[in-house]
């Protein structure tokens, strides 16, 4: 509820659309679909956050445990987020320097085929 | 006494609610509305640690919110009744292979004043803000 | 026990946080998207009534609200600790030379099920609505 | 707050404009113009109430108020409303047999015009 899920592959990269409040209620539903997309060996990914209206530090810890996951394969979770509100999160609690945020979803990809 | 307070069982969803309600009292309290996602994103931290806490530990008691606009501060305390001191062990809500982020690490970094105290059996988290305009 | 409780001070300004607090527990609750306007209504002018009672006879005093979704039925509480038993003289809070409207006929024709009782010196409005979906 | 009152002679009529919610915190201001409008010798009143959010019977006890104090001149107080959930409130208390409910601010016109 208020959370909404969709992916598609660009590219060969899996690229997460995140729709609404990621928070206590609704991070299982993010970490499973992360957990499901590792499993099927998707393990570059890009998560775009430019329609997050809500992010808590719980749902921080799935994102962060989504890079866990896909670094053990030598993946890469990048991120999409321009939104300040959401931005000034990830930079109390330092995760700024631990992902990799980026303006498009082209940029994200653009980058981390440069990268390679 | 508190202007507005509620109280709610521990369920992930009452969360959102007390995000709500937090958010409506600090704006007819005259919170300036550039505050309003601080308190939002702060009363819901609090909330959720309660949640996981008396989930573990107390699931048939309530959590507690008091918030209170004075007019200078505005304030929001979060009182659990969970009898643990310690923080909820990572995974004890579910959240088994997430990193735990500290949420009370959030809280300070997005409240002007934190306060974390013993009350009764639990613990109490008191957040403030500075008021910039008088309430409606 | 209550889902959600809530106490706020009697200020007309609450009765609207009362009012989305209502929305949102009844919506959260599962009652159905066609009811909540029902809800809405009925717990603002119950809220209303206790608010004007209040200013009058005893303003330092909050005034309580409990909602509870039971799956089958959402119930709303609202509680006054007005000592009055009949109802504010009209024009007691400014409402002078207005036609008083009988709040509690609108919540009658609202609710499914209306219950008035005495709740120590005050009154209790008992509402409720058959749920239509299961909560979420 | 949350409510906006506008109003303008149409006809020699005096249409009042309410937006946003009418309930027992605003309910005061919508009573104060109308008192104001009588006062300036305004008697002949349309209300749209067509983007009225909410309405509880302390505005509807406002509305009741105004048309007492229009009909001592021998004047009016008409309605434009077509939603649903306002009208129901007027159904609820009665008063849908009180007030001239109309569909526009052009029919309540025409049809007080037609009446005199
Ligand atoms: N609470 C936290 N706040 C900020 N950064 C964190 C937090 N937890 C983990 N990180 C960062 O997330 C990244 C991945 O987690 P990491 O600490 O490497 O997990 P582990 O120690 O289990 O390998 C690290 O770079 C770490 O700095
Ligand atoms: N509580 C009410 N419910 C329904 N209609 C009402 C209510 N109060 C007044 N009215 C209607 O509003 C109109 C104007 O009020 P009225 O009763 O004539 O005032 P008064 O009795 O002071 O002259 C009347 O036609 C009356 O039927």
């Amino acid at each position: 509820m208020d959370l909404k899920l969709g992916h598609y592959d660009k590219d060969g990269i899996e690229v997460v659309d995140v729709e609404g409040e990621i928070d206590v209620y609704t991070a299982p539903r993010l970490r499973e679909l992360l957990i499901d997309l590792v499993n099927k060996k998707n393990y570059q990914l890009v998560v775009n956050m430019e329609k997050v209206e809500f992010l808590d530090s719980t749902g921080l810890g799935v994102l962060v445990g989504g890079l866990k996951r896909v670094r053990a394969h030598d993946g890469s979770l990048d991120l999409v987020c321009t939104q300040e509100r959401i931005l000034k999160i990830f930079r109390i609690t330092g995760l700024t320097k631990v992902f990799g945020i980026h303006n498009s979803v082209d940029e994200a990809i653009a980058e981390r085929k440069a990268d390679k | 006494m508190a202007t507005v307070e509620v109280a709610f069982t521990p369920l992930p969803a009452h969360v959102r609610t007390a995000r709500l309600i937090a958010t409506a009292v600090a704006r007819r309290s005259g919170v300036d509305e550039s505050v309003l996602d601080e308190v939002r994103l702060a009363v819901g931290e609090a909330c959720s640690r309660a949640v996981e806490a008396h989930r573990v530990y107390c699931p048939q008691q309530p959590i507690r919110v008091a918030l209170t606009g004075d007019g200078e501060r505005f304030e929001v305390v979060v009182t659990d009744a969970a009898p643990a001191v310690e923080p909820v062990p990572a995974g004890a809500a579910g959240t088994a292979s997430d990193t735990v982020i500290d949420g009370l690490a959030v809280i300070a970094g997005l409240a002007d004043d934190v306060r974390i105290g013993a009350a009764g059996p639990g613990t109490s988290i008191a957040m403030s803000w500075k008021q910039r305009i008088p309430p409606a």
